[in-house]
């Protein structure tokens, strides 16, 4: 172990040498979680080159953005990261707000803030069912998703739609709470945590887990910086960075909770780190919970003008992603429509480092090292 | 101390047994699994799923078009002369949904400015699979009205 | 003399010599792979599919026939209608043999391996094919040919994923038999004879299933058994999220079948030796205890099927717990602990043998 | 970012009981100021006197206007004197009317527990033919965000070391997020094999609903156009 990513450094065994060979690794692969496409050059089984090709997905999302006004561009933020919708459409509404000059009642915030960590424990959820399957265990992928069941359905229960939410408008949200929906969440909340015990059961202390994941793909805090990496890969590295903690925005600054850090930047890092987040997210919820009843009956939606115009300016407004830093970057020329919006998607970011990651390890390391990446494909094209 | 107990772990393979027993107890808990055409859950009241559309209390206004992020709403009308009133109204000559591209955002239903809405997407209706493609993904007028008589998901049927 | 079927008149037709060296094999394992293996595989695939369904908190197939017990009919009937598609630069003669290759040892290990007793009476019908005196090394022998297949399949079908599949499956089946061959020969030297049936026996002669003074032995072939069959956790070959399928990546209808078939084979193969070996064949459990003798009256074949049955579970489960090893880590484990273990007990079963014998 | 006078519900601050909450008045639409006077601004014109061209803020948000050639440097003036250690983004702007028309915009972070996290904006301007010298050899991380820009808008970067399409494919004829490119797409197939297809043949952008000619995008908001040809 001498490489800077903990691959095992290639003069030390003599297992594989030889002719390197080029493998398309995807778009259609059962492990690259969409159609990630890496051009991989492999000695064996080691891999040698790593080059990303990226852009299957690509939508236009960013040109469709300058073509709607700002209202209406909520929907299509849902479908960059298709699975974690409330916190598209949070940062996306943050910077519409910013630029506008809105301020957000409370009850909206604290509703936006338990929306935003239910969604990153369904996020979270995704994560570990696929990153588990990735690496062989089955079985996680169905306990997951048993879990986000519920927390879709809490969805189904706020906005109407699972996935695709659709649940905030710029100043607001568009519905106040329905009835019940509180103690519903707060049952889910409450029992989630003996849940997360379970996949820990599976995975945590299992020495195979641990053999797959400890010491691969090291990432340093340098080259996380360098990277432009956030979220809990940069976390697992053992930097601290968290921007609801640094720069609270919603309800976080009323909130009590921890960030977890962890220090190897490995795969298990990244592994422990999300776990580590999922619980803090359920308190967040919790407290969030108890903090509603005092705004009972209070506006959800600023005073606003009936047509949001942006100035002449540009803001960037980023907030904290289950994969990460998620921002938009938001030009107003004085009409209804954003000049320009650009997004800062995590999940392009974190994917750069991916070839940094996985020189050096075996081509099984990979497909751990994409899943402990978190990218969904549909943010990295947009 | 750890150290020996390290080592026993070594060969105990405690760790793997835990995770046996985890799924082991799964096997005889509670199925989760929803037999969905004999059971069916129930949507929630929010829950948008396919348009309809109330043609009388429409009162033509394109709203709902212009909210559509994608455009899809296609709207036409006329003016009519009622004999009854004697009055000028409008009359819906068109009122089609492209639902292939339909992403069911339900920003035509906020912008409806009638009350209650004319077009609204909380008929707990969802499934919208057909063998021809033209048949409901292309929804037009009659269809969109068609809730009246024919509730695509009854009551009754959600209680079930 | 007892030979049902009509087979005596058959016996009578062709000839002592003739009816006891061909006929009646042929006839016994031809009725052993397609009346007993097959629908024990077909079957087998179900419940895996059930099993892990309740593992997974959900109710697996369903849907054809009650409890989806006809499910697997029809997996196999869309199998055999399935287009049967060769890639156009595939070596074709290589990539039509590679199924062949993988079922057919699989399904011949099973003619040494006794199911039930030998027959009470001379001449009539015992619970095996055939026993041969060195039964043992025979299944050893078999059970390699099937990696042919293996490096066959994924070499010939021209798929990078699959030669990288059956280049995974050489190394760890070559491997794992190393360990998996050191760990029968505790039993062996305890039972003084490679026979299957003599190893039975002298289980019988000795009261206790050698399970229990072989322990690390047993759970060396379990472990190696799983490798030697590519199961999760060691189901490196084909793991559909590293390398898409193996090398079964480029097959599909019949052929695809046939290399699912084997595995399945396989692993009842492996099991049925382990029952053999370590748990007493066909005898009931503790056949040295008086009182549970009214067990007797069930077949020794049933038996026989239910220890079967239990290592199966085992394997199933074992896929819906464990991830996955990777390969330096599953080679490691091979030869760093497995071989090095399976050397020492068979050291200190020959040191306590010759003690004993003192 | 620091607290603008508009920032959205920053720790939620409760109003004053005598006046209406926030959220019940009208909204305080931020405006550009200048922002000479902040420290970092006068630390960095300090250091590198004619790089800045000007220094505003907006909303809270610091923006540099920088020379073209000496972004690199003041990015990595922000990142070894400043503790700008992250890199947030890099993207692009078009303004067809200005000359020279693309904007170039870099976000660099500082972050605890060194610093006070901070978002600072870079923005330069630049046209098709003269490139933009390169963030990669500052920041890594800038190397796709860089691909984007010149994949989105034909801006080069100098310097860089992989300077091809990211999202879309090589060949591609256009940038798309130019705003005279049409929202309808255009006629790719010819591009990509062109050793297949004729000009006019090949895949088309938009066959899913039937192609049309290219034509300037309508204005969406625009009442009248909705009613009726639709």
């Amino acid at each position: 172990m001498s490489t800077p990513n903990g691959a095992p450094d290639p003069s030390s065994d003599r297992l594989f040498t030889g002719e390197e060979m080029e493998l398309s690794f995807g778009p259609q692969h059962p492990a690259t979680h969409g159609v990630l496409r890496l051009n991989l050059k492999i000695e064996g089984e080691r891999i040698v080159g790593c080059y990303p090709i990226i852009g299957y997905l690509h939508r236009g999302t960013e040109k469709l953005f300058e073509l709607h006004p700002f209202f209406q561009n909520v929907p299509h933020t849902d479908r960059m990261d298709y699975i974690a919708a409330a916190t598209n459409n949070l940062a996306y509404v943050g910077a519409v707000e910013k630029l506008v000059g809105l301020t957000v009642p409370p009850r909206a915030r604290y509703i936006r803030t338990i929306l935003a960590e239910l969604q990153r424990i369904s996020s979270h959820l995704v994560w570990l069912a696929t990153h588990a399957i990735d690496i062989g265990a089955m079985t996680p992928f169905f306990y997951c998703f048993r879990e986000r069941e519920r927390v879709l359905d809490l969805f189904e229960q706020y906005c109407g739609a699972r996935l695709t939410l659709n649940c905030m408008r710029p100043g607001g949200l568009p519905f106040d709470l329905p009835a019940g929906w509180a103690d519903t969440c707060r049952r889910f909340c409450e029992d989630y945590p003996a849940k997360i015990d379970e996949y820990e059961g599976l995975l945590t202390e299992n020495r195979i887990w641990k053999r797959r994941t400890v010491g691969v793909g090291v990432l340093s805090p340098e080259a996380a910086l360098d990277l432009g990496v956030t979220g809990p890969m940069l976390r697992a590295s053992g930097i601290g960075f968290d921007l609801r903690k640094v720069r609270p925005y919603e309800a976080y600054g009323e909130v009590e909770f921890a960030v977890p850090t962890a220090q190897n930047g490995d795969t298990y890092d990244r592994y422990i780190v999300r776990m580590a987040e999922m619980r803090e997210s359920t308190k967040i919820v919790l407290q969030c919970l108890d903090l509603l009843p005092a705004t009972e009956g209070g506006p959800i939606m600023a005073k606003r003008p009936r047509v949001l115009k942006g100035p002449k300016g540009e803001v960037y407004h980023g907030i904290e992603g289950p994969k990460g830093e998620i921002g938009f970057y938001i030009v107003g020329d004085g009409t209804p429509n954003p000049y320009r919006c650009h997004v800062r998607p995590p999940s392009f970011m974190n994917l750069q480092s991916l070839p940094d990651l996985a020189n050096g390890h075996l081509v099984a390391d990979l497909v751990a090292l994409i899943g402990s990446t978190d990218i969904v494909l549909g943010e990295v094209d947009r | 101390m750890t150290a020996w107990k390290r080592f026993l772990d070594r060969f105990l393979l405690l760790d793997l047994f835990a995770g046996l027993s985890i799924t082991g107890r799964a096997l005889f808990r509670k199925k989760e699994t929803v037999q969905y055409p004999e059971e069916r859950l129930a949507p929630a009241h929010r829950f948008r799923g396919m348009f309809r559309l109330d043609e009388e209390r429409c009162i033509k206004c394109n709203l709902c078009a212009i909210d559509c992020p994608i455009d899809i709403i296609y709207i036409d009308w006329h003016q009519e002369l009622n004999e009854a009133t004697g009055k000028k109204e409008k009359k819906l000559d068109r009122f089609d949904i492209d639902l292939q591209r339909c992403m069911f955002c339900g920003l035509c239903e906020t912008g409806c400015p009638t009350e209650p809405k004319s077009i609204w997407l909380t008929t707990k209706t969802y499934e919208l699979a057909t063998y021809d493609r033209w048949q409901n993904l292309y929804a037009d007028k009659e269809q969109l009205e068609g809730w009246r008589g024919r509730p695509a998901y009854t009551d009754e049927e959600i209680a079930k | 003399m007892s030979l049902p079927f009509g087979l005596e008149a058959l016996r009578a037709a062709a000839g002592d010599t003739l009816f006891y060296f061909a006929i009646s094999p042929a006839l016994k394992i031809l009725g052993l792979v397609f009346l007993a293996i097959l629908p024990v595989i077909t079957y087998l695939v179900l419940a895996e599919r059930k099993i892990l369904g309740f593992l997974q908190v959900r109710v697996g197939p369903n849907r054809v026939g009650p409890w989806g017990l006809l499910q697997p009919i029809a997996d196999v009937m869309k199998l055999l209608v399935k287009e049967d598609t060769i890639p156009s630069r595939a070596v074709r003669w290589a990539f039509v043999l590679a199924p062949c290759l993988v079922v057919a040892p699989a399904l011949v290990i099973f003619s040494v391996v006794p199911v039930g007793p030998p027959s009470s009476t001379p001449g009539g019908l015992s619970g095996f094919v055939t026993d041969i005196d060195t039964g043992v090394l025979f299944v050893i022998a078999v059970a390699t040919i099937g990696v042919y297949g293996l490096i066959l399949g994924g070499w010939s079908s021209n798929n990078k994923f699959s030669l990288m599949g059956g280049l995974r499956a050489a190394a760890q089946m070559i491997s794992y038999e190393v360990p998996q061959g050191l760990a029968l020969v505790g039993p062996l030297m305890l039972a003084g004879t490679m026979s299957m049936v003599g190893i039975v026996e002298a289980q019988r002669g000795a009261r206790i299933w050698y399970v229990f003074p072989q322990l690390i032995s047993f759970f060396i072939y379990m472990v190696a058994g799983v490798a030697e069959t590519n199961r999760n956790p060691f189901d490196l070959p084909e793991a559909e999220s590293e390398l898409v399928a193996g090398f079964h990546t480029e097959y599909s209808g019949m052929r695809f079948a046939l290399f699912f078939l084997g595995e399945y084979a396989n692993m009842i193969a492996v099991s049925a030796v382990a029952t053999t070996l370590f748990l007493g064949g066909w005898l009931r459990p503790f056949p040295s205890v008086a009182w549970l003798s009214p067990l007797d009256v069930v077949p020794g074949a049933i038996w026989f099927a239910l220890k079967v049955f239990v290592f199966l579970f085992v394997y199933i489960w074992f896929r819906g717990t464990f991830p996955r090893y990777r390969f330096d880590q599953l080679m490691a484990l091979g030869w760093k602990w497995m071989l090095p273990l399976a050397l020492a007990n068979i050291f200190v079963t020959a040191l306590i043998k010759l003690w004993l014998a003192r | 970012m620091s607290d603008g006078p508009s920032a959205v519900g920053e720790g939620g601050t409760p109003a004053p009981p005598a006046e209406k909450p926030a959220w019940e008045r009208d909204p305080v639409v931020p405006e550009w100021r200048d922002a000479d006077d902040d420290p970092l601004a006068a630390a960095l014109r300090e250091a590198l006197p004619e790089a800045i061209r000007s220094v505003k803020t907006f909303a809270g948000d610091l923006t540099f206007d920088v020379e073209r050639e000496r972004l690199a440097d003041v990015a990595r003036e922000l990142k070894t004197a400043h503790g700008f250690s992250l890199i947030v983004d890099v993207c692009g702007a078009d303004y067809p009317n200005r000359e020279p028309r693309f904007d170039v915009v870099v976000h660099l972070a500082s972050l605890p527990p060194d610093r006070a996290y901070r978002v600072v904006r870079l923005k330069t301007q630049t046209d098709e033919a003269t490139p933009v010298p390169t963030l990669t050899g500052v920041y890594r991380g800038a190397n796709w965000p860089e691909r984007e820009v010149f994949d989105m808008y034909g801006v080069r970067f100098e310097g860089h070391p992989d300077m091809t399409r990211i999202l879309l494919w090589e060949g591609f004829n256009g940038h798309p997020l130019r705003k005279e490119f049409p929202v309808e797409g255009i006629d790719t197939g010819a591009a990509i094999y062109s050793e297949h297809y004729g000009e006019t043949m090949g895949p088309v952008a938009g066959t899913g609903t039937g192609w049309k000619p290219p034509k300037p995008a309508p204005p969406v908001s625009d009442e009248t156009e909705e009613g009726g040809a639709k």
